[in-house]
């Protein structure tokens, strides 16, 4: 990347299956809010861009973008939409602050998942209208496909799923943020319930709401306001062909060439000892393992990794003990990173945590993610 | 289009081809449930609306009263600072005659639709509403109106509780 | 300087939700590749894309190249038999299959039983129920 | 201050009509390819994408710049999907210039796309859900009621006549009759759209641009690459945007201010003090014939008011002094949205390279022009200012 952006300011609301008492705006100007604060920031004087990452129907509107601006203090600026997950979106936001559009750039992300009653409907139109969508082949089917594809392909065995799960659930336990921490054992995940075979009740992360606003600020900003910031190193994000159309099993393509770019663009060895931690995307429990697989380079890597040698993998508890947070699961990632490296992780903190790497998905039936790397 | 270019590429399926069902079609219904959370502003308006009264939220830091209600001032990015009990009179900004519904089929009857400053909120503070009892060709921009409610008995706590608004006084 | 909400609903009386419904009624058309696709499976036949520049063959058929973006304007008939790759058990059976030489597959259901690498046909509907859908294929079904 | 040039090097658009078999992707596909011809360039010299499309609702597909990348080329390249409603189509070449203006891509193919058949019975209905959900949809609005409201208030205002307002749609239905690929070019009269059929008055059916299915394209380069590839780049030199309150119910409707911060953010960048003067021409965001005028208004090309009478004098036609819309605009053209206003991007730079034929402006290549798009619940504005 051609100079670093820093993160100088984070804040966020909700965090539970459903916050009953908060509409999406006042959830959202309750997380801006406290992001302000942490970043001594006046939106309406301060800041020169507005990214706010959403999905259409998500939240029954057909233009999101149009409900976003009053509650983040983004009303008659520069505001827009990036539906995309928020590592795009610090992506661009990076390049507004590159570009020279603005000094200071606000992203926002949330999820109101509980609102949405169809949240089935919702995914299926997800899928190609023709020859997809019509097999009635929803979600979860489709992650029992490629769940089976990965082990199979791969070698890896459904233990090692079950143990991604447990180390998951019972980190949740602790993070104040995470709704569905758990003290299960291996033998308990392994036999609940299945829905669509291999696929398990825990292989999947439940839907949780939450707001969440970043503060970025360029570097030369950052240091005149002598703000003490977590630096966003790099940032690179990517796609490709989902594994039903040819992308293949075994490694997440989108995951390998993003993380590449990233620490290309970092000047960095690939090489995961570089971090502290690690938050990977993990809305079903095999895609931790494939995405960290893919970032990795290799099994032996890999299983060193989630052994516990090396940097530490999901403390926050991951999607899979936080929830599900939609749009907003990406920039949860990096907020746990931000509070990580700032020392400000409370019960999951990482001890003397510098660098940290979050990687990110968009879901089913994408083949979209990105890796962002932050330091401080 | 390029004068350089010859060649436009794109395949017109027209209305006969429809009629004649010379392509294959694929058809797929859905019906998007929704339970939004009406939060703290939204929820006392319409509780406001069932007990026959419009509320509104004011701003200490720009003075305004603001309908629909909410509670954070988008201009001052602080939060609003209390509640005021509007009237339900007010002054039409702008109409419109719709003669089509929202699929855009036609309608029996045309319906008037009205942007209506509300009496007792700022300046240009409009909430979007139906205008009644009048004749298409009576309505004028700042017309004044009263909101005409349902029976006590029949209001749900929503913004059809106001049947329409009408000119102040009667027709 | 940046309060939050200073009153919350404090009764659980108080909370309320707004419920309605979209509802949203579609009419696909199948595109220019996918248009000659379904009409493949009515003749039962599968059709994989063949690009004319680096001569990659996949599926599903598409009116540009995955690999190179070239224009695909040619289709080639697949053998309709191959190799499962996934399988995901429920009520129904959903096999992931991919075909000898073909990048990309096809996901339907299964017929039968089946393992991750067994060779399965395709098996069409009887002809003249079949009109240019996917439901033209029955599914996929152990061979041999 | 902004960091480096960009060049917009190659564009591309399918036709416009009102249903096209091509799906999406392959719509997408087609004004990609034909861009990337232009440019003289090939998919692998590509490192970003930009997508521009509006609801979902419409093609019928969540998540749908997801659905697309394959189609705009997208696919083991970062991807970024764009999305301000219905101003979407200018913000795209926007988004795409911010990927090369910040140094972090040289290069990016930016995709305008919306099809908008596949909802039944008509794209209308999709409008209904992007109202607030709790205080307004029940109440059974539709986005012409409002569209129709403004209108209203615009007139009110500046007490301007609906004739004065059909003379727009006159115009741009007449000058798309040399656009290959419009949709309703149409000679028509001031009485054919006062006499066309009341819509949501005092909206009649000719005020209105027609929904459509159609894609356009166009590729944005670094100075260093532009130089490769071209002798004759035309140049990005301002972008501007601008998303006002959601409550529109708030605001005064007779002017679009947030068009004006947009454009203002745009001529600062572009440094053009005087718009009407450093301008050429425009291609003013039209899917209703009084928006131009509003448009204009906000865009500061006319004072308040006053662009009814420079629609009258001819001001704003072709050969006038300032050509509004010579591309035939939505009125004309047609209105994929995210499509439609990429279209517009496209004109600009045909515009400026010469190579508008019969639409070229006054006779001959202009040097400066301007696109501009708008969106949201009469809430948002972008520009986009280009010189050769």
């Amino acid at each position: 990347m051609p100079e670093r952006v820093a993160i100088i300011g984070a804040g966020y609301e909700g965090f539970r299956p459903l916050v009953s008492d908060l509409s999406t705006r006042e959830l959202m100007f309750e997380a801006a809010s406290r992001a302000y604060d942490d970043a001594s920031v006046d939106p309406r004087r301060d800041v020169g861009s507005f990214i706010c990452c959403t999905e259409d129907l998500w939240e029954g509107w057909s233009i999101t973008d149009e409900m976003v601006p009053d509650q983040i203090g983004a009303a008659g600026r520069p505001l827009c939409t990036i539906p995309a997950d928020a590592i795009t979106g610090i992506g661009n936001a990076a390049m507004h602050v590159l570009a020279g559009v603005a000094d200071v750039v606000v992203l926002e992300a949330h999820s109101k998942a509980a609102d949405a009653l169809s949240k089935k409907q919702i995914e299926d139109l997800g899928q190609e209208p023709t020859l997809m969508r019509p097999l009635g082949v929803d979600t979860d089917t489709l992650a029992a496909l490629e769940m089976d594809g990965f082990l199979k392909s791969t070698g890896y065995k459904v233990e090692e799923v079950d143990e991604i799960v447990v180390s998951s659930k019972r980190r949740a336990m602790h993070n104040p943020r995470a709704s569905f921490g758990a003290s299960l054992s291996k033998d308990e995940v392994a036999h609940a319930s299945a829905g669509s075979s291999p696929l398990r009740k825990f292989d999947r992360a439940p839907f949780a709401e939450a707001g969440i606003v970043l503060v970025l600020a360029s570097e030369r900003w950052a240091r005149k306001n002598r703000c003490d910031p977590v630096y966003l190193d790099a940032v690179a994000w990517s796609s490709s062909l989902p594994w039903f159309d040819g992308g293949g099993f075994s490694a997440a393509g989108y995951a390998k060439d993003s993380y590449s770019k990233a620490m290309r663009r970092a000047g960095k060895k690939k090489d995961l000892r570089a971090f502290d931690l690690l938050e990977v995307d993990d809305t079903f429990s095999y895609k931790a393992l494939q995405h960290l697989h893919s970032i990795a380079g290799s099994k032996s890597e890999t299983r060193r990794v989630i052994a516990g040698a090396g940097p530490v993998l999901n403390p926050s508890g991951g999607a899979l003990g936080v929830g599900n947070l939609l749009e907003a699961s990406a920039i949860h990632r990096l907020l746990e990173c931000y509070l990580q490296l700032k020392g400000q992780a409370g019960p999951v903190q990482v001890k003397d945590a510098r660098t940290a790497l979050v990687q990110s998905w968009r879901g089913i039936p994408t083949a979209t993610g990105g890796v962002a790397l932050l330091s401080r | 289009m390029s004068s350089k270019v010859s060649r436009y590429p794109g395949t017109e399926v027209t209305h006969d081809d429809i009629e004649a069902n010379s392509y294959l079609m694929t058809h797929y219904q859905a019906e998007l449930k929704y339970a939004w959370t009406s939060g703290v502003a939204t929820g006392r308006y319409l509780k406001g609306l069932k007990e026959g009264e419009i509320w509104g939220r004011r701003c200490d830091g720009c003075g305004r009263v603001m309908v629909p209600p909410r509670m954070y001032c988008e201009l001052c990015f602080r939060p609003t600072d209390g509640w005021v009990k509007l009237r339900d009179t007010g002054r039409v900004v702008t109409y419109s005659i719709a003669y089509v519904n929202f699929d855009a089929s036609r309608r029996q009857d045309p319906i008037i639709v009205a942007v209506v400053e509300v009496d007792g909120a700022s300046p240009m503070m409009g909430i979007l509403h139906l205008l009644g009892e009048v004749d298409p060709e009576d309505v004028k921009i700042g017309m004044r109106v009263q909101a005409v409610w349902k029976k006590v008995e029949d209001r749900s706590g929503a913004i059809t509780d106001i049947v329409h608004f009408r000119p102040l006084g009667g027709r | 300087m940046n309060v939050p909400i200073t009153e919350r609903l404090a009764a659980g009386s108080e909370v309320r939700a707004w419920e309605d419904t979209i509802p949203f009624r579609y009419e696909y058309t199948a595109g220019v590749a996918g248009e000659k696709f379904l009409r493949g499976l009515r003749d039962g036949e599968i059709l994989a894309g063949l690009c004319p520049s680096c001569g990659l063959t996949s599926l599903p058929l598409r009116m540009y190249c995955v690999d190179c973006y070239a224009e695909v304007t040619k289709s080639v008939r697949v053998r309709p038999a191959g190799v499962v790759r996934a399988l995901a058990r429920g009520a129904r059976t959903f096999a992931y299959v991919e075909f000898d030489g073909v990048k990309g597959g096809l996901v339907h259901t299964l017929i039968g039983s089946a393992r991750v690498g067994s060779r399965v046909v395709v098996r069409f509907r009887p002809k003249r129920q079949r009109v240019g859908a996917l439901s033209d294929v029955l599914g996929f079904e152990r061979s041999g | 201050m902004i960091k480096r040039r960009v060049a917009v090097i190659g564009a591309g658009m399918t036709l416009f009509r009102r249903r096209m078999l091509e799906t999406g992707r392959e719509l997408s596909y087609e004004a990609s390819r034909m861009a990337l011809e232009a440019a003289g360039m090939s998919m692998k010299d590509v490192e970003s994408v930009v997508i521009g499309t509006a609801p979902d609702a419409f093609d019928g597909v969540h998540m749908k710049g997801e659905y697309l990348i394959e189609g705009a080329g997208g696919v083991g390249r970062a991807n970024t999907r764009v999305y301000v409603g219905g101003g979407t189509g200018v913000f795209t070449p926007v988004g795409g210039w911010w990927h090369v203006a910040s140094g972090l891509f040289d290069t990016c193919l930016v995709v305008g796309e919306e099809k908008m058949s596949p909802l039944r019975p008509h794209p209308q209905s999709a409008f209904w859900s992007i109202f607030d959900h709790t205080t307004e949809r029940p109440l059974g609005v539709t986005l012409l009621w409002i569209f129709a409201l403004e209108m209203r208030r615009y007139m009110h205002a500046h007490n301007v006549t609906e004739e004065d307002i059909a003379l727009v749609a006159v115009k741009n239905k007449m000058n798309a009759l040399d656009h290959p690929c419009a949709q309703i070019a149409s000679k028509i009269t001031v009485d054919d759209v006062m006499n066309s059929e009341k819509i949501v008055w005092p909206v009649k059916r000719y005020d209105v641009s027609p929904p459509s299915d159609g894609a356009a394209a166009a590729v944005l380069v670094s100075e260093d690459v532009a130089r490769k590839f071209t002798k004759d780049p035309v140049w990005i030199d301002g972008v501007g945007w601008n998303v006002d309150t959601q409550y529109w119910t708030n605001r005064e409707l007779c002017y679009p201010a947030y068009v004006e911060r947009a454009a203002r953010m745009a001529y600062k960048m572009a440094k053009i003090e005087d718009p009407r003067r450093q301008l050429d021409f425009a291609e003013v965001y039209d899917p209703f014939d009084y928006k131009e005028l509003h448009h204009m208004e906000g865009l500061l090309l006319a004072k308040k008011g006053e662009a009814p009478r420079l629609t009258r004098e001819g001001v704003t036609q072709r050969n006038g002094e300032f050509p509004v819309n010579p591309s035939g605009g939505l009125l004309g053209v047609g209105n994929p949205i995210a499509a439609a206003g990429m279209m517009k991007v496209c004109e600009v730079f045909w515009q400026l390279r010469g190579e508008a034929g019969r639409r070229q402006v006054r006779g001959k290549r202009a040097e400066r022009g301007l696109a501009q798009a708008w969106g949201d619940l009469l809430q948002c504005g972008t520009v986009i200012t280009m010189k050769g």
